[in-house]
């Protein structure tokens, strides 16, 4: 039976909070109402008003109580209702969750989950992909699933952790990717990053949403007879240097996209690892594919001209084939 | 008198009689909820909507009993509910269609959707999505407009749902420690989403919150487009006359789901329908009977008016051209020479 | 009785007379003056303490009358005035030395500095720099002892000026619509650095903020230590009961610059004069005597032991070690074997 | 008569205010008191509480408010604490302040000043470099001067500018460096890199603090024989590439250096630029010297490991010179 995204991150809290008595939920909406969008529909029913937490309109004190809770040994996954929102509660996450095991050696295990990413007409609100304010914060984790498996594996995972981890899920893949998941428990590994597609030419490094629009222009390419590798980074930080830059190595050429804005984007940072350790099997410049740098417009077709897309990536694979 | 009302970006400076401004309300309480009964009940269920909506059906005298109080000097900061300020304040309904349906014409040139818009020359700031951001910057627009010299007050909507974030804090405490002029005007309409107030603070009123910044909070009944606009008048003036900022707590109820996709499953059956025989242009109207300043047939007419002035906007809208996706990158940042 | 009363991290737990208890809570003031005394005055001054210096000098009352009612179930969250709260739940002096001096013995290994400290086995919460922001996560440490089905409450403290953040009221009001088990402690010390209370807020006190979250809200003079653990006694049986957060208002006064590099020139004159006068220790010593709990030759002994307790402190710290940078990389994540 | 970094600002501040009557101060402290780093001090005995305004600890409301000052004509120039509580207005800062020009054509002048880096032993939170949350938010512009000529040439463009800036004055340099600033009225204009040493076989790029470094290590570095190029970035965003890919075209070699921790930082964007544009022309690996992916340390054999230096910078510049 074919199970979507959403209904897998479904899956994989109930059955985390099924596990383990001290894994709960908090957030606004979240309990009677099931989430905006419908992510925790039933929890509150199932586990009661303890482990499903309904709370103010206060990111700040939903993400800070998560951190006192993950202090005291619970397991909170607090929901923002937007990943947008995620910069109310801003500095509990980077100064506070993110660097109380440095400082003062304290666990804090939490998973905030941050539902992000555009082409839902949510304009500039309810569209934004602000992983590259976490990633940029050493002593968080962050993910971010393109697929239904690894969606299940990766907030399993980030709920047994014992550090903060934010979990970017993309809401344009939640009732638009499905795919069989195993029957019994598994976990996706933080910190790996997956060849989703082996190639020889080429590799596109992505995650998210964008993995498959770079499955799609891979497609397309192979019937040019170009040979595209794909990896989805899957966790953004730590980020699996290794397994991109094994990718790199092999085809020699790297395209690198995002649908995040362009400047201050994680392809940077790929770039720099890329050009840093793999430099010299560099058969051409490293190109990137992402939005530009505007907030995310509304109407459709300015939206769509925002949103990279398989055109956008096969016009620069062609090109870097052919360098 | 004729059944349109419309008074141009800022009624306030005008004077007029008691029967004038009643019709007045009646006529952008009737707008309001025909232009957004057009918008959630038609456009959005035909998909030419392109994103989320949400009305402020019931709660139409909030907005409309307070903006029309703002004059040229003032400055206004409306929150999700709060269309009237945007008609009342001069951004006509067929831009403001025009902006919903992700058109060039509307007043963010499809930049933005729904009620995101504003006009600094109309002295409107237009909402963001993080709720309650608008009230420090309302006390920054109060600041300035001392700064400047000038009489204006800020007015700062916002729903009770929103008095919960830090940045309302911060917000309405800056403006009372500097004692600036800020009418505070929160729409407390029980629900946020779905979290009820019991869920959202632990007291029982918006109002209860003013002694923490030692400012006066009056509870109004917000279904009653005349007794708002008699306690923004005496807010408006407590605020101009240096005395501080000043909370209305306008009661009322969402007569809708939080938006267009939510049935409000989680409301109590029957708070509906009491609150439907609160309805504020019903009561608008039998108030209007009672004073003799209208004729019960005046209404009818007045009600056509309306509609076809939404009928006219909607169509203008729906040939507005969606806009050109060159002008994507523009306007990041101020254009040089 | 010996001059030491040191009791270990869980004093709340024990039982003990009034008496006791009055000496209990002299040894503790007693050390923590000494302690910041000898930081602020002697090795800041020599260049020993390695970043800056922020001590409670005129306020040990308040971390002494608080810290001394929890027990092991109760959490502590210090703000960057409660020096005694650490001694009292079992970090000793020479460790906190330590790690003013940069030392690899203090708690934090030379990671980080000054009151910057904390241990869950000691259910002690580190404070983090930005005021109020360990608010919100007394209200988590708070719902996890409620989920965990423990007694335990959570002690938040801050300073009147953190009650301006945003993150101040988020905590507050989630605790208070959750009727989480936590009793806020305030030290109004009637500056928030250079900023007087009538900057900070345009309520006369703290405590004019409870009613905001239908919380009670308790004013309490700061300076005596007896009525400051009164108080908090009473605040915690009130949380612990379930009936929600308790906010108790220290009143009190900064008998000190802002940090060690503040002179503190915008300090009415005066004031410390008047405030000088209500020490906290000289009034501790004076019940003492009144109520026959200790004789005046006792005294001397307790500061000379005190004073030789930090002497003692000071020469272990300077003997700790400084970090071996190799550790730099450590602990950022948990160690996976 | 020679300046200091911190004199400077304080001067450029100064000047705007007698120039423009709508430039005004707000933060904590900064008026009777003159600022913690006391940058302001003696503005409130000359202009006045109207135009020199305390406030309380609220971060989110002194941005909100600078930005209604803003939007209302005024020129607020905000003052952080410490750069580190930025944090605590950040929403207002990304989501608002950058975004209304796009979203709804409104004009927000605003500086936001972030007193900012680390060698103080201010440790985690008093010693950060956040500039990177803000590089990666289309419509702030972000500045971060290395010398008293930039610092107040910047801070005249930032309070002159339409734009929101968040202009990042790093607390080592406040009395550390001097030089003569010119008598009259100057700017440094916003968004132009300046190569502040020429050279042919390396360039490093960098910003801030480190220009210094940069500086101390090509002194050495020509004593090797070793022709170091420096380019310092003055304004993060929006970025000059023109200047950094001409400098790498010449020089062939590129390291780039920050204090800001590695991952995600601006070493990144900067990696990516070059790669991207001018991949032709370099003849070995980009290299990076950052501080590590740690929070700042307190302890002074601790913070000195963490932060770059001149030994570091020559360690990997002798490798790219020899490569
Ligand atoms: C900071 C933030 N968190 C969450 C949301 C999502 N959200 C949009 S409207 C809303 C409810 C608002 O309630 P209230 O303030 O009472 O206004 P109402 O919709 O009832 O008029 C929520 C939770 C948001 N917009 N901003
Ligand atoms: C969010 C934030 N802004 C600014 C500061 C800088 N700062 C440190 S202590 C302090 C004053 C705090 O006043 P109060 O809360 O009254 O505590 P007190 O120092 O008087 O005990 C300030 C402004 C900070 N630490 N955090
Ligand atoms: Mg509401
Ligand atoms: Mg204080």
């Amino acid at each position: 039976m074919s199970t979507t995204y959403l209904e897998a991150i479904r899956q994989g809290l109930w059955e985390e909070m099924e596990r383990d008595p001290n894994v709960f939920l908090l957030g606004e909406d979240i309990g009677v109402y099931g989430g905006a969008f419908k992510v925790t529909a039933g929890f509150f029913e199932h586990f009661g008003e303890k482990r499903v937490v309904d709370t103010p309109i206060s990111e700040a004190a939903i993400i800070g109580a998560s951190i006192g809770a993950g202090l005291m040994g619970l397991r909170p996954v607090a929901e923002m209702q937007f990943a947008d929102f995620i910069s109310c509660g801003f500095d509990q996450i980077v100064n506070f969750a993110a660097k109380c095991r440095y400082r003062w050696g304290a666990s804090v295990p939490m998973v905030v989950r941050a539902p992000s990413g555009g082409g839902i007409h949510g304009g500039p609100y309810h569209s934004q992909n602000p992983e590259m304010w976490f990633v940029r914060t050493p002593g968080l984790k962050v993910v971010a699933p393109a697929t239904a498996y690894d969606a299940k594996g990766l907030i399993k995972s980030a709920i047994r952790d014992n550090d903060p981890v934010i979990y970017f899920e993309h809401k344009g893949l939640y009732r638009r990717i499905k795919e069989d998941l195993p029957a019994g428990d598994y976990t996706v590994p933080i910190g790996q990053a997956k060849v989703v597609r082996e190639g020889r030419d080429l590799s596109i490094i992505t995650y998210g949403a964008m993995v498959w629009v770079a499955l799609d222009a891979a497609d397309t390419l192979a019937e040019e007879g170009a040979s595209v590798e794909v990896v989805d980074l899957r966790t953004l930080l730590p980020l699996d240097r290794e397994t991109v830059c094994a990718s790199v190595k092999k085809t020699a050429k790297a395209l690198l996209l995002h649908e995040d804005t362009r400047t201050g984007g994680m392809a940077g940072e790929l770039a720099a690892s890329i050009s840093e350790s793999v430099f010299e099997y560099l058969d051409a410049p490293i190109l990137r594919v992402t939005a530009p740098d505007t907030p995310v417009p509304y109407s459709p077709p300015l939206e769509d001209a925002f949103l990279p897309n398989a055109q956008k990536v096969i016009e620069k694979a062609r090109w870097l084939v052919r360098y | 008198m004729s059944a349109i009302r419309a008074l141009g970006p800022f009624p306030g400076d005008r004077a007029g009689g008691e029967a004038e401004l009643a019709h007045t309300c009646l006529y952008y309480m009737a707008l309001m909820r025909e232009l957004e009964d057009r918008i959630e009940r038609k456009l959005y269920r035909q998909g030419k909507i392109v994103g989320g909506v949400y009305v402020g059906r019931g709660q139409e005298a909030i907005p409309v009993g307070t903006a029309l109080v703002a004059g040229e000097d003032d400055v206004l900061l409306p929150a999700h509910r709060d269309m009237a300020a945007f008609l009342i304040r001069g951004i006509p309904a067929r831009r403001i269609l025009a902006q919903y349906m992700g058109r060039v014409d509307g007043p963010t040139h499809g930049r933005e959707g729904n009620m995101h818009m504003g006009d600094m020359k109309l002295k409107l700031v237009s909402i963001i999505s993080a709720l309650a951001a608008t009230v420090p910057v309302a006390a920054g627009c109060a600041l300035a407009l001392r700064y400047q010299g000038k009489s204006g007050v800020a007015f700062s909507y916002f729903g009770d749902g929103a008095t919960s974030r830090g940045d309302w804090h911060e917000g309405v405490n800056f403006a009372s420690v500097q004692k600036l002029p800020v009418v505070f005007i929160c729409n407390n309409n029980q629900y946020a989403y779905s979290t009820p107030l019991s869920a959202q603070m632990a007291c029982a009123n918006v109002a209860d919150r003013g002694p923490a910044y030692n400012m006066p909070a009056e509870i109004v009944d917000g279904n009653d487009v005349f007794a708002v606009h008699e306690a923004t008048v005496r807010a408006a003036a407590h605020a101009r006359a240096g005395l501080g900022p000043y909370l209305l707590e306008c009661k009322t109820f969402r007569m809708t789901g939080h938006s267009a996709h939510d049935a409000a499953h989680y409301v109590p059956t029957g708070m509906f329908d009491e609150w439907g025989k609160l309805d504020p242009i019903t009561r608008c109207e039998a108030r209007m009977l009672e004073k003799g300043w209208a004729s019960a047939d005046e209404f009818e007419p007045l009600r056509a008016a309306v509609r076809q002035e939404v009928d006219d906007a909607v169509a203008w809208a729906e040939k507005s051209p969606y806009p050109d996706p060159a002008t994507l990158l523009d306007d990041v940042y101020e254009r040089r020479e």
